[in-house]
């Protein structure tokens, strides 16, 4: 039997793996709640990110919050790059090509940044203290990770609901022609929320770059993880994607724990899967 | 004689085959120019791993051979590279490309035991010669009885026995503890590498009576090890053993230093843990003193130690690769996985091939594999430190280098020494770590 | 008709001869790629099935595996022959589609929530098969225990020849079934779902039976595809024979082809691994990465410009030439 | 007002309306009735700029329609209210108006449209935070009419108005169109509902699988079987 003080080592282990999910889902959710197309490429968008604030950092010797900033603005520039010239002309098509086509970018994105920057894997390195409460310890640079993400989830929220383009946004998801009658033209705010989504990835990469190491295949690892939480906390909803991303991290973190690393994985997609029958609208949402 | 008999039939058997397949490599002989495959994984999480490594290194021999005339001074090495990507599946595409497609007459290189285990499988059923310079897996031989695929390279298992060895011999002198009161932890990555490795881990240390409180593999795509490193802190153990590549054990490191990990010997086994310009620009001294295990990087050794004329193969592998790939490199920072692709193709080109020419008549697969199997190098004849000499047909091994041995190495001061077997140790072992280590038990 | 019959007359001609035509020394390597091919494209076939009735699965992987893992551990373990363990990978894997597609039609999980349910299957099979390591193999995979010499009931062949002929028996049959189910009564209603579910519905039809049988027959094909795969290569590995990577890859090949068309997924898998082939060749280690960004950037243009896939949409324009009035008819 | 000549249109390869010619006056209000899939909604999204017209000339208030997107043709003045409503039903009552003044025009005078829309429709004052999808039917209908009255159209579109109501709220609905009518708009309306439509209405087109078959006042036609034949189709 596992020593309880490890169950909750776990348990923060969890929250704090939750904050890096939630930045690589908030962007992700907002784009497929809105153009209602998943972006398989997403967190490859994100890996992008990182390759720059690796480069501002060590080899331009940026500072980093600089350099998170140029990434945020890499971020949104990929999301405009993206829809114009991938997600624009498949709007009309069966949803299989839309996945498809963002897959097609995956298998690009991957084997480009391998072209460019061979598959060696890079790390700034970022001296940050370790905090030590009660015999656990809390990596510093994780707690910014999920504060800022908790600020971001808040932002996004507040955008959403409190300012016109936001409510744009959130009438545009819910039906795309008739926002057109009422005089938007749904390619602009399809724009907004690409870039939105996309400086988003910035954010993540930025401060993903100092948690882990960037090379093309980086995305894999966190690729399907990061759709479910889209779903399973309920497409567009910013509030639900965070709560769903706790959710996942903390079976991931304690199944990793009193079973092994695989079995806490598996175990969050079986819970995902049923979710899907039970409340597919999303954690937050009855059925109904 | 019974092996001999045995022998000579299988080499009829395999002869009367190779009329069937074609008399290509005859045809080959007549224009005195050796076709050898490549295969290294050029695209890839593996090709930073080492791989792209084996692959100067194997770039270099044949440079160098050909420089000097090429084999025996007429037979030069016209090599076609092959990319594997890092997956099986292509590993085994290109095997089939560049056996019957380029026609080469050796197949060489392949850096991953995932793609070795198929691929000696079917590259010895179509009768074809394979020299694996890398790949570590006890499973790729492991009673398959392989008669045209030999490796002069030591097993993963022999990594992982040597390794708890190591520590069992200095358990009561430096750790202050009867071997059997260790607590030793077991961590890898769940490929043919890594469970290889933690099979030799866990056999030694149950041959020895070592406490193991924790084995646990993981796979390399993990996103996320801190249910690990919080499950090996719940095991409390004094020596962590760890296999794995690269990225995963960044992220493991970092998991394991932010959780506060608190280890009294930390030991990786070669791939990811012996880069050391890899680790050091990711944590920077928190490295320090930790154990990688390999077969021996060329220049670490002491020439004087080795037979005549090795050596100075040793400076010449240091010269090319300063100036071919990078110039900044301190000497005992070049990975072992160059000389594993320079010392073990040299065995190839310098005493196998020679042989198969002069003695079988050519360099078909069947004469190189009679060539290979007389092959006799006495311990200290080859850049790594080892001898060759491999186990014959019939034998649960087969085709694998008997006398190749690994050796630990410890991070000192920022360079790698050579600690262990202590015959041809280069420095003393700094054990347990020392306060200054972040991962030191307190 | 009687061109387009002569022509697949010949054809199948060329591909019967295949292995007797004069190919100098390339013969085993093409026989390999060909192999590859007709194993894939009956794969592709069998996902297509489901694909056009608007079942886009992304956990094909999980059904491969399943069927792949199953037959080697029983091989390996028991010694039971593959055309028994066959039989046992594709009951097993129907079972597993049944509880997979069931609640989805209960519930109607439709869309890209259907392709997300099964994408995390697929995981759930993948992860899985690596955390049962210690008979699994983990990462490592597992080899087939080799057969001391070729036998029928092993199902092992030292010479590629056979395989090719098997794996050509394979695809025609996969064919054949594609085309009994197009024709089948069923087209009609399945078609009707994809358009409508309360449409289809309200006509009557049983919409979860439909699902349910087209699924399992999907499932237990893309199992035998897995069996006959594992059987050549002899070896299994959860990567390359379940997971995301691999689903991926048998959607891109038919999506690529067409998969309203019995031809489209042959031709999207032979494009797919032929292209992958001649890229990898040509660039060999110059340029690394340039050519998987090529691949990946075709398939971006492909997927754009020829919406229903290659063959599709030539059969389309070829069509569109022939009889221009029977396309409008044919929308609404 | 509005006019069009020989307007051809339709999707893919299948044509919905053939040649039609059609013309709305200032002030007036004019009915299109005709069977189901007689191609009324297309007519309707082509003027609104859903769908793109093949051939034929859309021209509004001297200013060529052809080749606008509908978001462009709001901002003419003409206001789509689309069948089915079409309302945001996760927004509330109050966003849905806020969206329906997105044009920069319609935006400035926003307070002013909107007193006049709670006016005319008080009970969307009560609603105002609820969300627009928990309203009953006949107030989700007075929502999607004041949206479009957020615009400050001078033409507007209704499409089916009265689909999906209790007949008792259809009388209601008719009373409220007129109320707005009396305000000054100008009205195009596609309705099954033959017989109140033409109560309402001045002029009326019939249409048939795709073509005008039939053209008059409101008053007269309602004696002649125009009113049969709507509703059967013959």
């Amino acid at each position: 039997m596992i020593d309880p003080i490890f169950l909750l080592e776990a348990a923060v282990n969890g929250i704090l793996l939750s904050g890096v999910l939630a930045l690589l889902a908030l962007g992700l959710n907002l784009i497929f709640g809105v153009v209602d197309i998943v972006w398989i490429a997403y967190v490859d968008l994100v890996m992008v990110c990182m390759y720059l604030v690796y480069f501002l950092v060590m080899i331009y010797g940026w500072p980093l919050w600089l350099a998170g900033l140029a990434s945020v603005a890499l971020g949104a520039l990929l999301g405009l790059g993206v829809h114009l010239l991938i997600i624009t002309p498949i709007l009309g098509s069966a949803p299989v090509n839309q996945l498809l086509a963002t897959g097609g970018l995956l298998f690009f994105l991957q084997s480009f940044a391998t072209f460019l920057w061979t598959t060696d894997h890079r790390t700034v390195r970022l001296a940050l203290p370790i905090l030590e409460v009660g015999g656990m310890f809390l990596s510093f640079v994780r707690l910014i990770a999920f504060a800022i993400s908790l600020l971001a989830m808040i932002g996004l929220w507040v955008f959403l609901r409190r300012t016109y383009i936001g409510t744009a946004i959130r009438a545009v998801s819910q039906d795309r022609e008739a926002m057109a009658l009422m005089g938007a033209d749904p390619q602009r705010v399809y724009l907004v929320t690409s870039a939105v989504g996309g400086a988003m990835a910035g954010v993540a990469g930025a401060l993903l770059i100092i948690q882990y190491s960037v090379h093309p295949f980086f995305g894999a690892a966190f690729g399907p993880l990061t759709f479910m939480i889209c779903v399973l906390g309920g497409l567009g909803n910013m509030v639900g994607a965070f709560v769903a991303s706790v959710v996942m991290s903390e079976i991931i973190s304690i199944g990793g724990v009193v079973i092994s690393t695989e079995m806490g994985y598996v175990i969050a997609f079986v819970v995902f899967i049923v979710m899907m029958f039970v409340r597919p609208g999303g954690l937050l949402v009855r059925r109904g | 004689m019974r092996t001999l008999r045995m022998m000579r039939m299988l080499l009829g058997l395999a002869g009367a085959a190779a009329l069937i397949v074609g008399p290509a490599s005859r045809v080959d002989a007549q224009e005195q120019t050796i076709k050898i495959g490549v295969l290294y994984d050029h695209t890839g999480p593996f090709s930073a791993a080492g791989s792209l490594n084996c692959w100067r290194g194997a770039k270099m021999m044949i440079d160098y051979v050909n420089e000097r005339g090429g084999v025996l001074g007429k037979y030069k090495i016209v090599p076609i590279d092959g990319d594997s990507q890092s997956k099986a599946e292509v590993a085994i595409n290109e095997a089939e490309r560049l056996l019957n497609v380029e026609k080469v007459d050796i197949l060489a290189g392949v850096y991953s035991s995932a793609h070795a285990v198929p691929l000696a499988e079917k590259v010895d059923r179509q009768k074809k010669f394979l020299w694996i310079t890398t790949a570590i897996s006890s499973k790729v031989f492991d009673g398959r009885n392989l008669q045209y695929t030999f490796r002069p390279q030591p097993t993963g298992t022999q990594f992982g026995e040597l390794s708890v060895q190591y520590i069992a011999d200095y358990a009561q002198e430096r750790l202050k503890k009867a071997p059997k009161d260790l607590r030793l932890a077991i961590i890898y990555e769940d490929g043919a590498y890594g469970t290889d490795v933690a099979l030799g881990n866990e056999l030694k240390a149950k041959d020895l009576g070592l406490n193991v409180v924790l084995k646990e593999g993981y796979s390399i795509n993990a996103p996320d090890l801190s249910s690990l490193v919080t499950k090996l802190r719940a095991a409390r153990p004094d020596v962590l053993y760890h296999t794995g590549y690269n990225p995963d054990i960044s992220l493991f490191l970092r998991q394991a230093k932010e959780q506060g990990l608190r280890l009294r010997a930390y030991i990786g086994h070669g791939a990811g843990h012996s880069q050391l310009d890899k680790l050091k620009e990711a944590f920077g001294k928190d490295v320090e003193f930790f154990h990688t295990l390999d077969p021996i990087a060329s220049q670490l050794l002491d020439p004087k130690k080795l037979r005549p004329g090795v050596g100075e193969l040793t400076a010449e592998m240091v010269k090319r690769y300063k100036a071919q790939y990078d110039a900044n490199a301190p000497t005992a920072a070049i990975a072992p996985h160059v000389s594993m692709g320079f010392n073990n193709l040299w065995v190839l080109f310098n005493d196998v091939l020679p042989r198969a020419i002069q003695k079988h008549g050519g360099f078909g697969p069947d004469a190189l594999a009679a060539a290979a199997r007389e092959t006799d190098i006495p311990d200290g004849g080859t850049m790594q430190g080892y001898g060759v000499k491999f186990y014959p047909p019939g034998h649960r091994f087969a085709g694998q280098n008997a006398r190749a041995f690994p050796a630990v190495f410890q991070i000192i001061e920022g360079k790698f020494e050579l600690v262990y077997p202590k015959a041809v140790a280069t420095a003393p072992p700094v054990l347990p770590l020392p306060a200054s280590s972040p991962f030191a038990a307190r | 008709m009687r061109p387009g019959r002569v022509v697949g007359a010949a054809l199948l001609a060329v591909l019967a001869l295949g292995p007797v035509l004069p190919m100098g020394g390339m013969r085993q390597y093409v026989l390999h790629v060909l192999i590859q091919i007709f194993v894939w494209s009956f794969i592709g076939g069998a996902w297509s099935l489901m694909g056009r009735f608007g079942l886009v699965s992304l956990g094909h992987g999980a059904f491969l595996g399943l069927g792949a893992y199953t037959v080697t551990l029983l091989w390996n373990a028991y010694g039971l022959t593959p055309w028994l363990g066959g039989v046992v990978a594709a009951a097993l894997t129907s079972v597993l589609a049944l509880v997979v597609a069931y609640p989805c039609s209960r519930f109607q999980v439709v869309g890209h929530y259907f392709a997300l349910v099964t994408l995390a299957v697929g995981e759930v099979v993948r992860l899985l098969i690596i955390a049962e390591r210690n008979w699994t193999g983990g990462s490592l995979g597992l080899s087939l225990r080799a057969s001391p010499h070729d036998s029928v009931l092993a199902m092992q062949f030292a010479d590629k020849r056979v395989f090719y002929y098997a794996s050509l028996v394979l695809w025609l049959a996969g064919l054949w079934i594609w085309y009994r189910v197009d024709r089948s009564m069923a087209r009609a209603a399945m078609e009707a779902i994809g358009e409508d579910e309360t449409a289809a519905a309200s006509v009557g039809i049983h919409v979860t039976r439909f699902k349910m049988g087209i699924t399992m027959l999907s499932a237990s094909l893309t199992a035998v595809g897995g069996v006959a795969y594992a059987q050549y290569i002899t070896y299994v590995n959860p990567d390359t024979l379940a997971g995301i990577g691999v689903s991926l890859r048998i959607v891109f090949a038919v999506v690529l082809g067409g998969m309203y068309s019995l031809l489209g997924p042959t031709v999207g898998t032979a494009l797919t691994i032929a292209l992958g082939e001649y890229l990898r060749v040509v660039f060999g280690l110059r340029l690394i990465g340039m050519a998987e960004t090529i691949y990946g950037l075709l398939l971006i243009l492909f997927i754009i410009f020829l919406p229903a896939g290659i063959y599709g949409s030539l059969r389309d324009v070829v069509a569109g030439l022939a009889r221009p009035a029977r396309l409008a008819s044919g929308l609404r | 007002m509005l006019e069009l000549r020989g307007v051809t249109a339709g999707y893919g390869h299948f044509t919905a309306l053939w040649d039609v010619t059609l013309r709305v006056e200032a002030g007036e209000a004019v009915a299109v009735v005709g069977p189901n899939g007689s191609g009324k909604t297309t007519l309707m999204r082509v003027i609104s700029g859903l769908v793109a017209a093949r051939t034929g000339e859309l021209v509004f208030e001297g200013n060529s329609l052809a080749g606008r997107k509908a978001h462009e043709v709001v901002r003419h003045g003409i206001a789509h209210v689309p069948e089915g409503r079409r309302i945001f039903p996760r927004l509330s009552v109050g966003d849905n108006l806020r969206m329906g003044a997105f044009q920069p025009r319609a935006r400035q005078a926003f307070a002013e449209s909107r007193a006049r829309v709670y006016d005319l429709f008080p009970v969307l004052r009560e609603r105002e935070r609820q969300p627009a999808g928990s309203l009953s039917g006949g107030e989700q209908q007075m929502l999607a009419l004041g949206r479009a009255l957020m615009s400050r159209p001078k033409l507007i579109l209704l499409d089916e108005p009265s689909m999906g109501l209790a007949p008792v709220l259809v009388l209601r609905l008719f009373e409220l169109i007129r109320r707005v009518r009396e305000e000054g708009y100008t009205i195009l309306v596609v309705e099954q509902n033959v017989r109140q439509v033409l109560k309402l209405v001045d002029r009326a087109y019939l249409l048939e699988v795709g073509r005008i078959r039939m053209e008059g006042r409101a008053a007269a036609l309602s004696e002649q079987d125009f009113v049969r034949k709507a509703y059967v189709g013959l």
